[in-house]
């Protein structure tokens, strides 16, 4: 399946990038995060604290448990900082 | 409803007055202006948004609030890009037949905003950039909100 | 602090914008606006107040309010005399370094301007000319501020 | 004693002014009341129910057993009904 990668904030900064398209068989988020950091050290270094990530799936706001199926674009953040 | 996400600065008064003159039948309104504050040296601030997702965000929000209180309007400006202290970062407006209904709407938003529109603020000081940390308080505030807690508009 | 007890109208969103601009050092800036309704028929209202009296009330409550949450400045306008529905009656504004003490500080105005500054409204409808009654709602308002109450701020 | 005495909203349409001047001896507030009741009927109706009513001794709120000494100015009305 292919997925629409986007980071925010520091994830960005971390992974030097602000979006990636990429190839993966990931159930679920969990497994994608597991498949990314196993990829490269800044991806490693950007997932090493899940507990102070958040993720949203096609623009919600998910759980890393959730699954992947007919999601398109998944975004990567800290927790927001808004108002 | 209104919901704009915006880099261009806005005039929160012009806002306010023509929001309370579209709002027939409001009895009460509150508004918000979230502001830079340059303490701690800080000379900029830099605001990075997820579009699309804030918009969607937002929107849902601002239903919530509405159908909880019955509001007659709501109102939600947000900036995003540089700003430096002074400048009013966004602002909120709630109307309402009446004050505890506007008050606690406007609350609701606030909190909300804070943490779960997809915004995040950089700021820029003497000591260099830095994320601005989510606050434990914060996830606090929204605990009010949830259906179980007793709500201040019982009170 | 500014208290201004006038018949004459005046512009919100311009007060607003005065009232942020000089509030140097603060993040957030509160208002609310209280709007004749026009419900039931409802064609003017008068409003009757203690000269004096009125101002010393509303400067002790704005002053109370000021140190209770470290406010940096606060701004209530009261009009009086005759005015008709979508007229703005009244306004508060608060300023400060955060936004729950700013809510905090507008919400306790509202309610102690509602029940301790001397203004009697009347309301000319259908059915004649009436004084509106105080409200048991407005006096339960109040209790939540008394110092042994726990207070929306501390949530 | 002279005491300035100011009706407000319903109090002053039924006593039928806004204002007067009485000398008295009253020694509290509810005294005084009890004096003006037994004036005329206008007062005995707009003083007929304390409850419905507040105080002012020089503009601060007060009680009806409140004492008059060194007062200068009483005002009578309804529970306010600003903001």
């Amino acid at each position: 399946m292919t997925l629409e990668l986007l980071y925010f904030a520091w994830v960005r900064e971390r992974i030097g990038l602000p979006r990636e398209r990429v190839e993966t068989r990931a159930a679920t988020v969990a497994e994608l995060v597991t498949e990314l950091s196993a990829r490269e050290a800044r991806y490693a270094l950007a997932f090493a604290d899940l507990r102070a990530l958040r993720v949203a799936l096609d623009q919600d706001l998910a759980e890393f448990d959730a699954p992947l199926a007919g999601v398109r674009e998944v975004a990567f953040f800290p927790p927001m900082t808004g108002g | 409803m209104v919901v704009r996400i915006d880099p261009a600065p806005f005039d929160a008064g012009a806002e306010l007055n023509r929001f309370s003159a579209r709002a027939a039948g409001a009895g009460a309104v509150v508004s918000f202006s979230g502001i830079v504050r340059g303490n701690g040296g800080l000379s900029a601030m830099e605001i990075e948004h997820y579009p699309g997702m804030t918009e969607k965000a937002v929107a849902a929000i601002l239903a919530e609030a509405a159908e909880r209180w019955g509001l007659l309007d709501a109102l939600v400006i947000h900036r995003h890009g540089r700003l430096t202290p002074g400048e009013t970062i966004m602002m909120v407006a709630t109307a309402a037949a009446h004050r505890a209904e506007a008050f606690a709407a406007a609350e609701f938003l606030m909190d909300y905003l804070k943490s779960r529109a997809p915004f995040w603020k950089k700021e820029y000081g003497p000591g260099g950039a830095t994320w601005v940390a989510a606050r434990d308080d914060d996830e606090t505030a929204l605990s009010r909100w949830l259906p179980e807690a007793a709500f201040p508009q019982d009170r």
